[in-house]
């Protein structure tokens, strides 16, 4: 069951580039009644860089982050950006683990941490505490021409033994929290492929490359938008699909949203509350919204529309039959 | 209570039985006896009062044909363990169950009137008026009780064919029953060693307590006097008294039915009964049994289940 | 008493970091030790000469060896002191090698510890009594639980041997795995061509009794004696009049009934009859697809069945049967391919496993033998293989070799090129393992002869695109990224434990790995038998193998029956409980306890209530021997008195 | 007493036949170095282990004991160990009332094939009772 508060580590993104992320995420969850408690005087998680260069100083720089946390006397965390989620969560693995290490990265702390604090990511507090039922109950319009293809990058679920959340190899938490925000969902193969992450600085084409790949499979799976959880893949799919174009020959126009920002949408929150101006590829068009009684009304007239061919089909088969 | 209904109920099962078991007048004032009443004469020499602390149901095991036993509520616990084990046969006993509102330690009273000769013991209810050669002494029966009745929990028999006065409630809490218990698990390790070490080494290997005990049942075959199997000798060391009293509560786990025998018949007033009770405490915790409840109840040292609820994996 | 003490040096397993001299020396000062010395191998012939003359030399009526584990050469040194006459329990060994020199690094502590595991033997061995072990019969008849190729040929071998044999297989027709293959690597012979006759003597000797869709319920008893309850379940047609014509199966009404001999590959009917070659030839209803049991009406099958077979009211069905021995074929199973979520296994039709394969290869399969794709049902022409899918994987649980899906991917490359010689296979592998005789060579000849390409990388994610399925992975020959795009994926999935194989293992007493694979009694030396005496184990059952493989241990698990059987009496173990009805006070609280029923009330001529022990039914477990408060029954070899020498030797102050 | 017995503990092991006394031999096999205090008594099952040996052997000079059977439901008896547990479990819980810490008693589940853990369970329980040093005045 979800607390009231949770402690909310926004990360250094959802300040910058990822603002709108950040904006949904506080949106929706103020509409579904949890509150965010961001631990005051945060820092750096150390993300990708620290823990190429020096495991302890990483896990040091995350678990700094945790002590603040245990001080508001919180015992779970949560953080939208994965790769936060992945400092905290590989932090508290490897010191509640081993003692040598926990105490060589306390000795780098002003006060010691001792492992109180689980990290789960926004999407899990969503899909697992908050539930499936109480999002749909939220759920006041439909977005009818919207075919979402959910992302989730690559280390949402993973390594298993340290992500602990949904399956490794083929997610499915993001569409079931979409597909209850009445959002339609495509089957989506791509859904863990890489998108070439950091490399968009030193090897671009290649991210190009890679992320061009998924947007092509996107559009193969017959989706208008992909549902990304991730800032660096919202990025990659979003603010470089003009190089991705250039670099493959390619003419994609998709739009990439935050899956909080979908959810916001189909609440009926405004445009702007969410920061939808905020990505490249503009998705008003295919973000049209009727409300959800208009919805069920055009429901009922098709069904009126095709029952009578559907009698006549019924009473031929109960010939057949005896 | 009257002892007049006492004897008429056991005038009444007479004709059926061997004999019946019950409490007679002692060899003074402040002792009464077991009497084994085969002619309806005997039964006016029955008593009743909070002096019969004997637990009459230790005989049974070593009865041949049908016998009548008087037993209060602590007793009768007795009787059912007996049944569990199947170490009676139930059709073979009339059980007179007399309610009881408390029995007295004889020690007690003797330590309190400064063991002086007794020449009179009368009761009231709820106290006991003590006359010795300096003068009268009255006690209030809840000062003077040995610990069980503190704290018990069955003042009526579970068990009985016939009931000599109405049923009575326990008003003692549940947790009274093993406050002794806590209140030493309270102490630390070192403390609770000197305290058993100190207490056994006054064990002068009488055996009372072994012979007292009702569950007792291996008669002369008891292994803290055989070569075959040689367990300890009889050498008075610290070390062999502890392994003596460690065999006792060992053979007792999930059987003890606190009846307070093996304390009220020992010599150096030694708590043996404190090992029996932690045990039961802990069967209790384990696998939520208390020994002489139910007769259905399988003794939890003898049965087992495949996925133990309550017993978790130790971890180094 | 004068007790003979030999430390052996086993080369320099034990002398290399214990001073065997100084135990030997130690030895000597010990009370009642008459004679101690080491010896460079004490289990060699000389070694045991060498016991047997010292017993006659110096009188020696108790013997203690210390040299490796009791449980490698206990019974070697019990006959040896036999041979001098001594009664094999006036015997101890001490454990010094495994639990000491092979251990411990200090040789100081290591000969202080060899020194004290002697003094505890010699006091144990100064406690022993002489034993004789009675003799009882043996019911000469045996059970053979699982009709599969290993099953079968113990079977036959047992019958051909003389014995009655009582066949057990849950299934309705015998015949296992094999049954289900179109051809067998290497010689890509007709696999119910070499089956099926073996199936048909099976029905018709007269010595194999076979009980077709049963089960197991209980096993009681022990070797000589069991008691086996079976559970015949109700196929709901009266095997008796049916005559297996088939012609219920083709009018029952309900199509997509999930086919269990066909691994799922296609739906069939209600009610079947699994394959033409089935053995025993008979129908039988599945209740949960079957409408008369679903919806409560139907009666198409008892309608059209010219013998009137068709009886919706059977019931589960007990018997009995008297066995001595159990030979244990109970093979294996296949990893679910829902498991392998990133190949998109049961998510995607085009993605199947490589029994589903097969029974497309064969002619009497779903597909009569075409190839096609689940899908659309059009022949593929481009087929990827998987191998090691789910198989080497620790994050699966499965870390080890599947043993034989290497070769039977071989097998279906060359056979998807008979059946579409303009077919392409791909086959995706980390090591090809095929080590048994002409099986490399046929994996070269599927590709040299039969050009399946081979790509030595892992597969790491199947997608589909359009109407294909993309299969991405790597070649680290080529060191490079590789995409096929297949009409058709094939998985050689894992290998695992038969469904339902731990209470099995459970039922026989016998244990089981991790994994689920029952646990033979020695890896190299005695692969077919358990450490419960009695009970055998055949094929795949324990552990991944090929039909070679379970063919010979089936043969080899109906020889060491057919030695067990060749005497007429079996010596029962001696060393079990004894009460002595002196000091017995009847509180029988060791009948309760015992988990054999081994202990029943007796009572004296003086009417006085005791325990009896039945000595072929106890175990030896010791349980009651620990109950009784008086110590009245002693499990013998393992009395009180006998551990408490142990306790005492170590536990001075 | 030697100067050797200073640097070790007395600790006596109970190991049951056909599951925890084979581990202890494939630990042996696999040569998974182990402290060398523990002086190992075999029984046919963790069922054969009367409390009162425990009691024995703590009683009368062991620093530590340590009992072992087969996993439940793998005993090769069927119920042995199921009886071991409960009887090991009550004594677990009474000594530390009598003054004996409960650490120097321990009770585990390692089968034949477990040698791996078979060390770990040695090399844990000998430091556990190292930590608590000798119990009786040498």
């Amino acid at each position: 069951m979800a607390e009231k508060e949770y402690a909310y580590f926004s990360g250094c993104s959802l300040e910058g580039t990822a603002k709108e992320y950040d904006e949904s995420l506080r949106a929706i969850m103020k509409a579904l009644g949890v509150n965010l408690v961001e631990p005051d005087d945060w820092s750096c998680c150390g993300s990708t860089p620290a823990h190429t260069v020096d495991h302890v100083f990483a896990a040091a720089l995350a678990a700094r982050n945790l002590t603040l946390v245990e001080k508001m006397n919180k015992d779970v965390l949560t953080t939208p950006c994965p790769s936060c989620l992945m400092a905290f969560k590989k932090a508290q693995f490897n010191m509640s683990r081993d003692e040598a290490f926990k105490d060589e990265v306390n000795g780098l702390l002003d006060e010691a941490y001792n492992c109180g604090v689980e990290s789960k990511s926004s999407l899990q507090v969503i899909y697992e505490d908050i539930g499936l039922d109480a999002i749909a109950a939220r759920v006041t319009h439909i977005m009818p021409d919207l075919k979402v293809a959910p992302y989730y990058g690559c280390i949402l679920s993973r390594p298993p033994e340290i992500a602990q959340f949904d399956d490794p190899e083929n997610p499915v938490s993001m569409d079931k929290v979409l597909s209850a925000a009445g959002i339609q969902v495509q089957d989506f193969a791509f859904k863990m492929e890489c998108c070439g992450a950091a490399f968009g600085v030193p090897k671009r084409e290649m991210v190009n490359r890679l992320s061009g790949k998924v947007l092509e499979m996107a559009i193969d799976a017959g989706a208008n938008c992909i549902a990304v959880a991730c800032p660096l893949c919202q990025q990659n799919l979003d603010l470089r699909q003009e190089q991705v174009n250039k670099t493959t020959g390619s003419n994609y126009n998709i739009p990439v949203i935050y899956f909080t920002q979908l959810i916001g949408l189909a609440y009926g929150l405004s445009p702007k509350e969410l920061g939808m101006d905020k990505v490249i590829v503009s998705a008003d068009s295919i973000t049209r919204r009727i409300t959800r009684e208009e919805y069920e009304k055009i429901k009922a007239d098709e069904a009126a529309a095709k029952k009578p061919q559907k009698a006549k089909k019924d009473a031929a088969a109960e010939e057949t039959n005896n | 209570m009257s002892t007049q209904k006492l004897k008429e109920i056991i005038k009444q099962v007479l004709p059926d039985v061997e004999t019946v078991i019950c409490w007679q007048d002692g060899f003074d004032k402040l002792n009464v006896t077991p009497i084994f009443i085969t002619s309806p004469e005997q039964a006016d020499k029955v008593v009743w009062n909070p002096l019969c602390a004997q637990n009459l149901a230790s005989y049974l095991p070593s009865q041949k044909k049908k016998v009548a036993v008087a037993v209060k509520g602590c007793d009768s616990r007795t009787i059912v363990q007996y049944m569990q084990e199947g170490l009676i046969d139930r059709d073979n006993v009339v059980i007179i169950g007399i309610p009881c509102k408390g029995v007295v330690s004889k020690k007690k009273v003797q330590k309190a009137i400064g063991n002086e000769p007794v020449e009179d013991v009368t009761f009231t209810d709820g106290s006991v008026k003590v006359k010795t050669p300096s003068g009268e002494k009255t006690f209030a029966i809840a000062d003077v009780c040995p610990g069980k009745c503190a704290s018990c929990q069955y003042p009526t028999p579970i068990v009985y064919d016939h009931l000599t006065s109405e049923a009575i409630k326990s008003d003692k809490p549940a947790e009274s029953v093993y406050a002794d218990v806590a209140e030493l698990e309270g102490k630390t390790l070192e403390e609770r060693k000197a305290y058993f070490l100190g207490q056994f080494d006054k064990c002068i290997r009488c055996y009372a307590c072994r012979n007292a005990c009702p569950m007792c049942v291996c008669q002369d075959s008891c292994i803290a006097e055989t070569r075959e199997p040689h367990w300890i000798t009889q050498k008075l060391s610290l070390d062999e008294k502890l392994m003596f009293h460690m065999i006792h509560s060992l053979h007792l786990a999930g059987r003890c039915v606190e009846c307070g025998e093996c304390e009220r018949v020992c010599p150096m007033e030694i708590p043996v009964a404190k090992l029996k009770k932690k045990i039961n405490k802990e069967m209790r915790d384990l696998f939520d049994y208390t020994p002489g409840v139910n007769p259905e109840d399988k003794p939890p040292m003898y049965t087992f289940n495949v996925d133990e609820a309550k017993i978790k994996e130790h971890k180094l | 008493m004068r007790v003979g003490v030999f430390i052996c040096h086993c080369g320099s397993n034990i002398a290399g970091t214990v001073d065997v001299a100084k135990v030997a020396e130690e030895a000597r000062k010990m009370p009642g030790v008459a004679y101690a010395t080491a010896y460079m191998y004490t289990c060699s012939e000389p070694g045991q000469k060498e016991i047997t003359d010292a017993i006659e030399r110096d009188k020696l009526d108790r013997i203690v060896v210390a040299a490796c584990s009791p449980r490698m050469h206990e019974n070697t040194f019990r006959r040896t002191i036999m041979k001098a006459g001594l009664n094999r329990y006036f015997f101890e060994q001490a454990n010094i090698r495994e639990h000491v020199s092979w251990i411990g690094l200090d040789k100081e502590l290591n000969t202080q510890k060899a020194i004290e595991e002697v003094r505890m033997a010699v006091a144990k061995v100064m406690k022993n009594k002489p034993l004789f072990s009675s003799s009882f019969k043996i019911n000469k008849r045996v059970l053979v639980i699982g009709g599969g190729v290993a099953g079968m040929q113990a079977a036959l071998d047992c019958a051909d041997g003389g014995l009655e044999v009582v066949m057990v297989e849950k299934s309705p027709s015998i015949g296992g795995m094999m049954a289900r293959l179109d051809k067998t690597f290497p010689t890509v012979d007709c696999s119910i061509c070499i089956l099926g006759p073996k199936m048909v003597d099976v029905a018709q000797h007269d010595l194999i009794k076979l009980h077709a869709y049963s089960e197991i319920a209980e096993i009681k008893g022990y070797v000589g004696n069991y008691q086996i309850k079976i559970k015949k379940k109700p196929p709901y047609v009266d095997w008796t009049k049916c005559t297996g014509c088939g012609l219920c199966m083709e009018k029952c009404p309900t199509k997509n009934a999930y086919d269990h001999f066909n691994f799922g590959a296609a739906p069939t009917r209600a009610i079947n009859i699994p394959f033409p070659q089935a053995i025993p030839k008979k129908a039988t209803i599945d209740p949960n697809h079957c409408r008369q049991f679903v919806k409560g009406k139907c009666g198409v099958c008892a309608k059209v069945c010219p013998t009137g077979a068709i009886n919706y009211e059977m019931q589960d069905e007990f018997i009995t049967e008297e066995v001595g021995a159990i030979i244990t074929a109970t093979g294996y199973g296949l990893m679910d391919i829902e498991r392998l979520t990133e190949y998109g296994g049961g998510r995607y039709p085009d993605v199947i496993t490589g029994i589903q394969y097969e029974r497309f290869l064969n002619a009497s399969g779903p597909t009569s033998g075409h190839i096609i794709r689940p899908s659309d049902h059009e022949e593929p022409k481009t087929i990827v293989f998987v191998a090691c899918a789910g198989s080497r994987d620790k994050s699966l649980g499965v870390p080890y070799c599947s043993n034989f899906c290497c070769m039977y991917i071989a097998k279906q490359a060359i056979l998807t090129k008979d059946h579409i010689p303009d077919s392409q296979s791909y086959v995706f592998y980390m090591d090809v393992r095929s080590p048994g005789k002409g099986y490399d060579e046929f994996t070269r000849r599927a590709q040299e002869e039969y050009g399946a390409k081979y790509i030595r990388g892992r597969v790491s994610r199947i997608y589909p695109k359009g109407k294909k399925m993309v299969v991405k992975g790597a070649d680290t020959l080529l060191g490079t990224q590789v995409e096929i795009e297949a009409d058709l994926v094939v998985l050689g999935t894992a290998v695992v434990s038969a469904p339902g194989a731990a209470q099995m293992a459970e039922k026989l007493h016998i244990s089981y790995d991790t994994f689920g694979f029952y646990v033979e009694s020695h890896p190299k030396l005695r692969p077919v038998e358990t450490n419960t005496s009695g009970v055998f184990l055949a094929g795949a059952c324990q552990g991944p193998k090929d039909i070679p493989a379970s063919v010979g241990q089936g043969s080899a698990a109906a020889a060491k029956v057919l030695s067990l059987f060749s005497k007429d009496m079996l010596e029962s173990d001696p060393a079990i409980a004894q009460v002595n009805q002196n000091t017995c006070v009847g509180c029988l609280k060791c009948l309760k306890t015992c988990p054999f029923q081994a202990i029943v009330e007796d009572i004296l001529r003086s009417g006085k209530k005791v325990a009896k022990v039945i000595e072929t039914v106890c175990a030896g477990c010791g349980v009651c021997t620990s109950t009784c408060p008086c110590g009245a029954i002693q499990l013998q070899h393992f009395t009180d008195n006998q551990l408490l020498a142990e306790v005492n030797a170590i536990c001075q102050k | 007493m030697s100067e050797v017995a200073a640097k070790e503990l007395r600790i006596v092991g109970f190991l049951c036949n056909w599951c925890s006394y084979g581990g202890a031999d494939t630990a042996g096999v696999g040569r998974f170095k182990q402290p060398t205090d523990l002086r190992i008594i075999r029984v046919p099952c963790s069922g054969r282990v009367d409390p009162m040996f425990v009691v024995r052997a703590l009683i009368t000079g062991a620093d530590g004991v340590l009992v072992s059977g087969c996993h439940p439901r793998d005993c090769h008896y069927t119920d042995g160990n199921f009886y071991a547990r409960r009887r090991l479990e009550m004594l677990k819980r009474l000594l530390p009332f009598l003054g004996i810490d409960d650490k120097r008693f321990h009770y585990t589940w390692v089968s034949a094939s477990e040698g791996a853990k078979w060390q770990q369970v040695v090399t844990d329980f000998t430091k556990q009772v190292h930590a608590l040093g000798p119990m009786h005045q040498k």
